[in-house]
């Protein structure tokens, strides 16, 4: 039972960390990105190469994964901010479709859809967390030092500017905002967190393989992120909650034919997300819906 | 002939894949709602065609009709009950995302229980290609699929620029006051853009299902197409959307020539980056920068 | 006041869900099986098959308590197999679970050793499966079992030389490529290409285009799940008349429909429902619950469990708990079981080794044996 | 009032849109420390001018210069940082954020994670903002989000903004329009106090009423070229061109 439940925990963690990061740029920039989940595999594989070849620790696996990962996101964030929002969410659908499949082509590297099997658990200093308790303990310092680092910078000048940017970009630029350099940096900012997620996820689960980073993994980051409330610092958090445990109470739902379970899920999961947009598209954690009525220019 | 086969083959698959982003095209450049349950639209009338010429045996005229129909009520549901809802409160790019990838989601599982969950196929004689020269193989309906193709964007075209409330659904993404002058309610007008937008991908869905297959989550695929050619053809033009679904067909099926099979869908993307970075406005675009 | 009612809110919707399981009087075993998303299809087909077993071990009391089959959506995808797994292992309790899918079954496996369950897979047959532990089973012969009797019959008794290879780019399109370029020149015929396609690729004319261009004598397919009806619609759409061959991913009942796949040949495990009274058991109620003929993967989903209720009966009969330790070590003690399809013997690296046969579809559902 | 040296100067640009001519080879100068008004009919071409001077868009041909040197092709972020400050006809506030978030994002320019400046430059900053609020009248209301403005509120806000970013040049898209009587003579009051300042305004106005009580110097064009150049007297006694402009107004 309790190993269920951290199990549980450690992935609402690492998944919290995902819409977390994913917030930054899109509930706090106006960066509607498609791709995240492309941020967590960089991180989840540079982690696994350098802990599998070289017994890398924790903490430098990590920083290779945010390093690699940042510098990537670069090849993103250049060319596709210069131009409209739509034009930055078909890039990051494009980064998103080429990535896997250079993460599926790329075997020698990658495993391919084999993934790589046998990940050691992270050592952090010296020290093996493999025990489950332990991992939630490291996984949930990682989210909130996560969480302290991006209210920091949402409260700063910094902040402030992503801010503006998203309420209107043009009135921004006006201001002397370098609105490219302002969003690269944010989308650098959020890309390089979110490898830390691949990190935790890579020596928790001791595999990897693609299909960890498809689009539907990058949509389900939104949809946390949406539900929960963006533009919030809880959010997400609430967010990842409810997007990972309510597919799981679903199935205790009685007389339901044991083959339809999956699809009865995801349809009530489909519609909770329907309902929730036309009804509180805030998000749970967001300003009510009325405050945010006949506002925006 | 190599090439000329590769070449005959992107055409048929450029045909499908203009017919499906057309409709996407538009409807995100009329009413800018960024409309993913699209594919939805696509995958609901396939299935009906299927159900009804595969299984029920009804001729093709009314099997089409049915899918058409289908097609298009599913389009104004979608209008009158999720988008206009949502657009009531802030009409957030993300908030309109969210809602239609719900239904996407539910239209898939719903046909996966219903349908489901294996490939289906409306077996015809006309997906069976024949040798016209040596090694050229070209099936009845790549030849089909083009002049449906055709027919339909001349009608689309003609619609557009000539009829009232045509040229009103051209003015909605511009100014919806000018819809006013034109004394229709911008509201109608939308509707009529989800109507007609989601019936031109029919014969796309009826195609698909007579080539390559159907399956419950194949509105997804249809959606990154879509968007896809609509970015590369230009936001807002339709013929642009038609160009660049054209261009998508046909590199997908020339990067065989050259390329490994595996990276023939990378090459998709590879193409659609290369408009992001050196023309943004796409075929047909207006010049795009910052609003 | 509504962010107070929403927290609320989720630590309800916490505890109830901790709280939702409870021990009943049965012996509990777990199904982490793909019930949802595009590959629910063969999710169906193997709890369906799981369930038909299950009824039979209870109405045949094999055991002292009644066998309940707990289904777990693995969503096919690793996280979502984990998941599901440590919620059998540790809500549920399950001392044995069925498994599918290669990557979902290579994600779930460390779980399962760690807490000491077994999983056996009778869906996937990616080579690589028969690394993953001693908790880890299969009761399906992996790929390259299968390639390596198929091969010789098409190339030496058919005398279809020339082959060509149309592979996904996974562990298991790898691995029959392996076997192919060994076993093809063995056999005396001549590989010549090699395809290789991504999972997620639908349009195959122009790999028909490039199949016509090497004029093989027969084609080979290494791929699962839908695209392989869409290899073969396209491929016969596209001029390509050449023979097909495949493995037990052809064994879908919509293959069996599909009018394109009319006599292509197929290797699986021998799964004659018709030579023993068990097998036509299983076949006729498999037909009244789906409405289609039973396949190989019946079979193997109805066996894994089976296997289950031979070896928990031996335990009970000696006197031991039943646990996943326990079922091990009863299976090399025992590990030859009477199943559909005839003797199966376990190997000590927990793979089976049983009689593959050849078929042909001839568009009957489940086709004929042709070897 | 002429006004001292030469802040901006446009020489012979022109705009063409589609093969209309926006902007047709004008010519014209804004001096510091004068308040100089453009003044036309619709489709004048005042908004496109104003956007050539902050290089929102690229003049077809001619020159823009600002304290003598060029800013022609320059982003409009680096003509901002040069000192150009403007507001909009549609105001553009940041509307989720608060008054004081608007008119604090509007000192920082630094696009690093943080500003430089350290200690000394923050004070500094903060001194503007408060200046900025107290003069608009609206540090009482600093922590309300802008769109629970009122309409007023939402005028001055965007006032507050320009003010408190320390532009030198303040390019200004109908500011007064809808304001009520003390609103508007806050306004006035608000912008003489800056010119005396030293800021150098430049408006777009329809209300000639407007344009009289504020002008130092005014600009009028149509169709795209600068008719005259003038003191407000010179120009609105003129009556060719108000039948240009009253003209324009009975179409």
């Amino acid at each position: 039972m309790t190993t269920y439940i951290i199990s549980l925990a450690i992935l609402i963690g690492i998944n919290a960390i995902l819409a977390v990061t994913l917030n930054f740029i899109l509930g706090y920039a106006g960066i509607f990105s498609l791709a995240h989940a492309i941020f967590f595999g960089i991180g989840a594989y540079t982690a696994a190469i350098l802990a599998m070849k070289f017994g890398a620790d924790f903490t430098v696996a990590t920083a290779a994964g945010m390093l690699l990962s940042g510098v990537i996101s670069l090849a993103l964030a250049l060319p596709a901010l210069r131009v409209r929002g739509e034009y930055f969410v078909a890039a990051s659908l494009g980064l998103q479709m080429l990535a896997l499949t250079v993460f599926s082509e790329w075997k020698s590297v990658t495993g391919g859809i084999g993934g790589l099997i046998g990940i050691p658990p992270a050592r952090l200093f010296g020290f093996d967390v493999s025990d489950p308790v332990l991992f939630l303990g490291l996984t949930l310092a990682c989210l909130a030092l996560i969480l302290i680092a991006i209210r920091a910078l949402v409260r700063s000048s910094f902040g402030r500017s992503l801010k503006a940017i998203r309420d209107d970009e043009t009135a921004a630029s006006a201001l002397g905002k370098n609105v490219a350099v302002l969003k690269t940096l944010a989308v650098l900012v959020s890309s390089s967190f979110a490898a830390v997620a691949g990190s935790l996820f890579a020596f928790y689960l001791s595999f990897i393989n693609v299909e960890s980073f498809v689009l539907e993994v990058s949509v389900q980051i939104i949809a946390m992120v949406i539900i929960g409330g963006t533009g919030t610092l809880l959010g997400p958090v609430i967010g990842a909650v409810i997007v990972l445990l309510l597919p799981a109470l679903l199935t205790y739902i009685p007389y339901l034919p044991p083959t339809e379970i999956g699809s009865i899920q995801q349809m009530i999961y489909g519609l909770a997300m329907v309902l929730l947009m036309i009804f509180r598209p805030s998000g749970l954690w967001g300003y009510g819906s009325d405050t945010r009525k006949g506002g925006a220019p | 002939m190599v090439f000329l086969q590769l070449f005959v083959n992107g055409l048929q698959l450029g045909a499908i894949y203009a017919l499906t982003a057309v409709g996407f095209s538009l409807i995100f450049g009329s009413t800018k709602i960024f409309h993913v349950a699209h594919g939805s639209a696509f995958a609901i009338s396939g299935y009906i065609y299927w159900w009804l010429a595969s299984k029920l045996n009804v001729p093709w005229p009314i099997a089409t009709l049915a899918a058409v129909i289908a097609a298009a009520v599913f389009g104004l549901l979608m209008e009158r009950f999720i988008y206009r809802p949502i657009q009531r409160h802030e009409a957030s790019f993300f908030t309109v995302f969210i809602a239609a990838f719900g239904v996407q989601l539910i239209i898939q599982n719903l046909i996966g229980t219903v349908a489901g969950r294996g490939m289906e196929t409306v077996t015809t004689p006309l997906s069976r290609s024949v040798e016209v020269m040596d090694g050229l193989f070209i099936a009845p309906i790549a030849a089909i699929s083009i002049v449906v193709a055709i027919v339909v964007f001349w009608a689309l075209n003609y619609f557009l620029g000539r009829t009232h409330i045509g040229i009103a659904m051209r003015a909605l993404s511009e100014n919806p006051d000018l819809v006013r002058v034109f004394g229709l309610d911008p509201g109608r007008v939308a509707q009529w853009v989800f109507v007609i937008g989601s019936a031109v991908v029919v014969p796309g869905a009826i195609f698909t299902a007579m080539t390559a297959g159907l399956n419950p989550a194949v509105g997804t695929h249809v959606m990154l197409v879509s968007l896809a050619a609509t970015i590369v053809g230009g936001i807002g033009s339709v013929r642009g959307a038609a160009a660049g679904g054209m261009l998508l067909g046909l590199a997908e099926n020339l990067a065989y020539w050259k390329l490994d099979p595996q990276w023939s869908e990378a090459v998709t993307f590879i193409v659609l980056f290369a408009f992001i970075i050196f023309r943004p406005s796409g075929f047909f675009g207006s010049p795009t920068t910052a609003k | 006041m509504f962010k107070v009612r929403i927290a609320a809110a989720v630590a309800a919707l916490c505890v109830g869900w901790v709280s939702g399981a409870a021990a009943q009087d049965t012996i509990k075993i777990g199904a982490n099986l793909p019930m949802s998303g595009p590959n629910a299809e063969l999710g169906e087909i193997f709890s369906r098959a799981a369930g038909i077993a299950v009824k039979h071990i209870n109405a045949d009391k094999m055991l002292s308590k009644p066998v309940e089959l707990a289904i777990e959506d693995s969503q096919a995808t690793p996280q979502g197999g984990v998941v599901s797994m440590n919620k059998l292992v540790s809500v549920t309790k399950v001392p044995y679970v069925l498994s599918a899918y290669t990557a979902v079954s290579k994600a779930i496996a460390p779980v399962g050793d760690r807490a000491k369950v077994v999983s056996i897979n009778g869906g996937a047959v990616g080579p690589d499966l028969a690394e993953l532990g001693d908790y880890f089973w299969n009761v399906i012969p992996l790929v390259n079992f299968e390639a390596e009797v198929l091969i010789p019959f098409v190339v030496k008794e058919k005398g279809l030389k020339n082959i060509v290879l149309i592979f996904v780019d996974d562990p298991l399109g790898e691995s029959v490529q392996k076997v192919l370029r060994e076993q093809v020149p063995k056999a005396g015929g001549k590989l010549v290409g090699e395809l290789q396609v991504q999972r997620a690729t639908q349009q195959f004319a122009s790999i028909a285009a490039n199949v016509r261009q090497l004029k093989p004598d027969a084609i080979y397919i290494a791929s699962f799940g839908t695209q392989v009806n869409q290899i073969i619609k396209q491929l016969r759409d596209n001029g390509v008349t050449q023979q097909l061959v495949s493995y037990s991913a052809m064994s879908t009942p919509s293959i069996a429909e599909l009018p394109e796949a009319k006599g292509a040949w197929y290797t699986t495990q021998s799964a004659d429902f018709t030579t023993s009274a068990l097998g036509q058991r299983v076949a006729k109620e498999y037909k009244e619950l789906s409405g289609k003929d039973a396949n190989a993967y019946v079979a193997n989903y109805y066996n894994a469990v089976m296997v289950f209720g031979i070896l928990a009966q031996q335990l009970e009969k000696a006197g031991k708990p039943i646990t996943g330790t326990t079922l091990l070590e009863q299976r090399r003690a025992s590990p030859t079981f009477e199943l559909v399809g005839g003797k199966m013997t376990f190997q000590q690296n927990g793979t089976v080794a049983a009689p593959v046969q050849i078929r042909e579809i001839d568009g009957t559902g489940a086709g004929k044996q042709i070897k | 009032m002429t006004g001292g040296e030469i802040l901006f100067q446009a020489e012979h640009i022109s705009k063409t849109f589609g093969g209309l001519k926006a902007v047709n080879d004008v010519s014209f100068a804004l001096r510091a420390g004068i308040v100089t008004t453009l003044v036309g009919p619709n489709g004048a071409g005042k908004t496109t001018l104003f956007n050539a001077m902050t290089g929102h868009l690229v003049p077809d041909q001619g020159s823009v210069t600002f304290l003598g040197k060029s800013i022609l092709g320059l982003p409009h972020w680096k003509v901002a940082r040069l000192g150009v400050g403007r507001t909009f006809q549609d105001l553009k506030l940041f509307s989720h954020m608060t008054v004081q978030e608007n008119v604090t994002t509007a000192t920082e320019s630094g696009s690093w994670l943080w500003q430089m400046g350290g200690r000394s430059a923050k004070a500094e900053r903060t001194e503007r903002i408060e200046r900025a609020l107290e003069a608009t009248r609206l540090e009482h209301k600093r922590d309300t989000r802008a769109v629970d403005l009122s309409y007023a509120e939402r005028k001055f806000l965007s006032i507050a903004r320009i003010m408190a970013s320390g532009a030198r040049l303040w390019l200004l898209d109908e500011p007064a329009s809808g304001l009520d009587r003390s609103s508007y003579d806050r306004f006035l009051s608000v912008l003489r106090n800056e010119v005396k300042e030293g800021v150098t305004i430049c408006i777009i106005e329809h209300n000639l009423d407007i344009v009289h009580s504020i002008s130092d110097r005014i600009a009028f064009l149509d169709q795209g070229k600068l008719l005259a150049e003038g003191d407000p007297k010179t120009i609105l006694s003129d009556p060719a061109l108000a039948a240009i402009y009253f003209g324009e107004r009975g179409a």
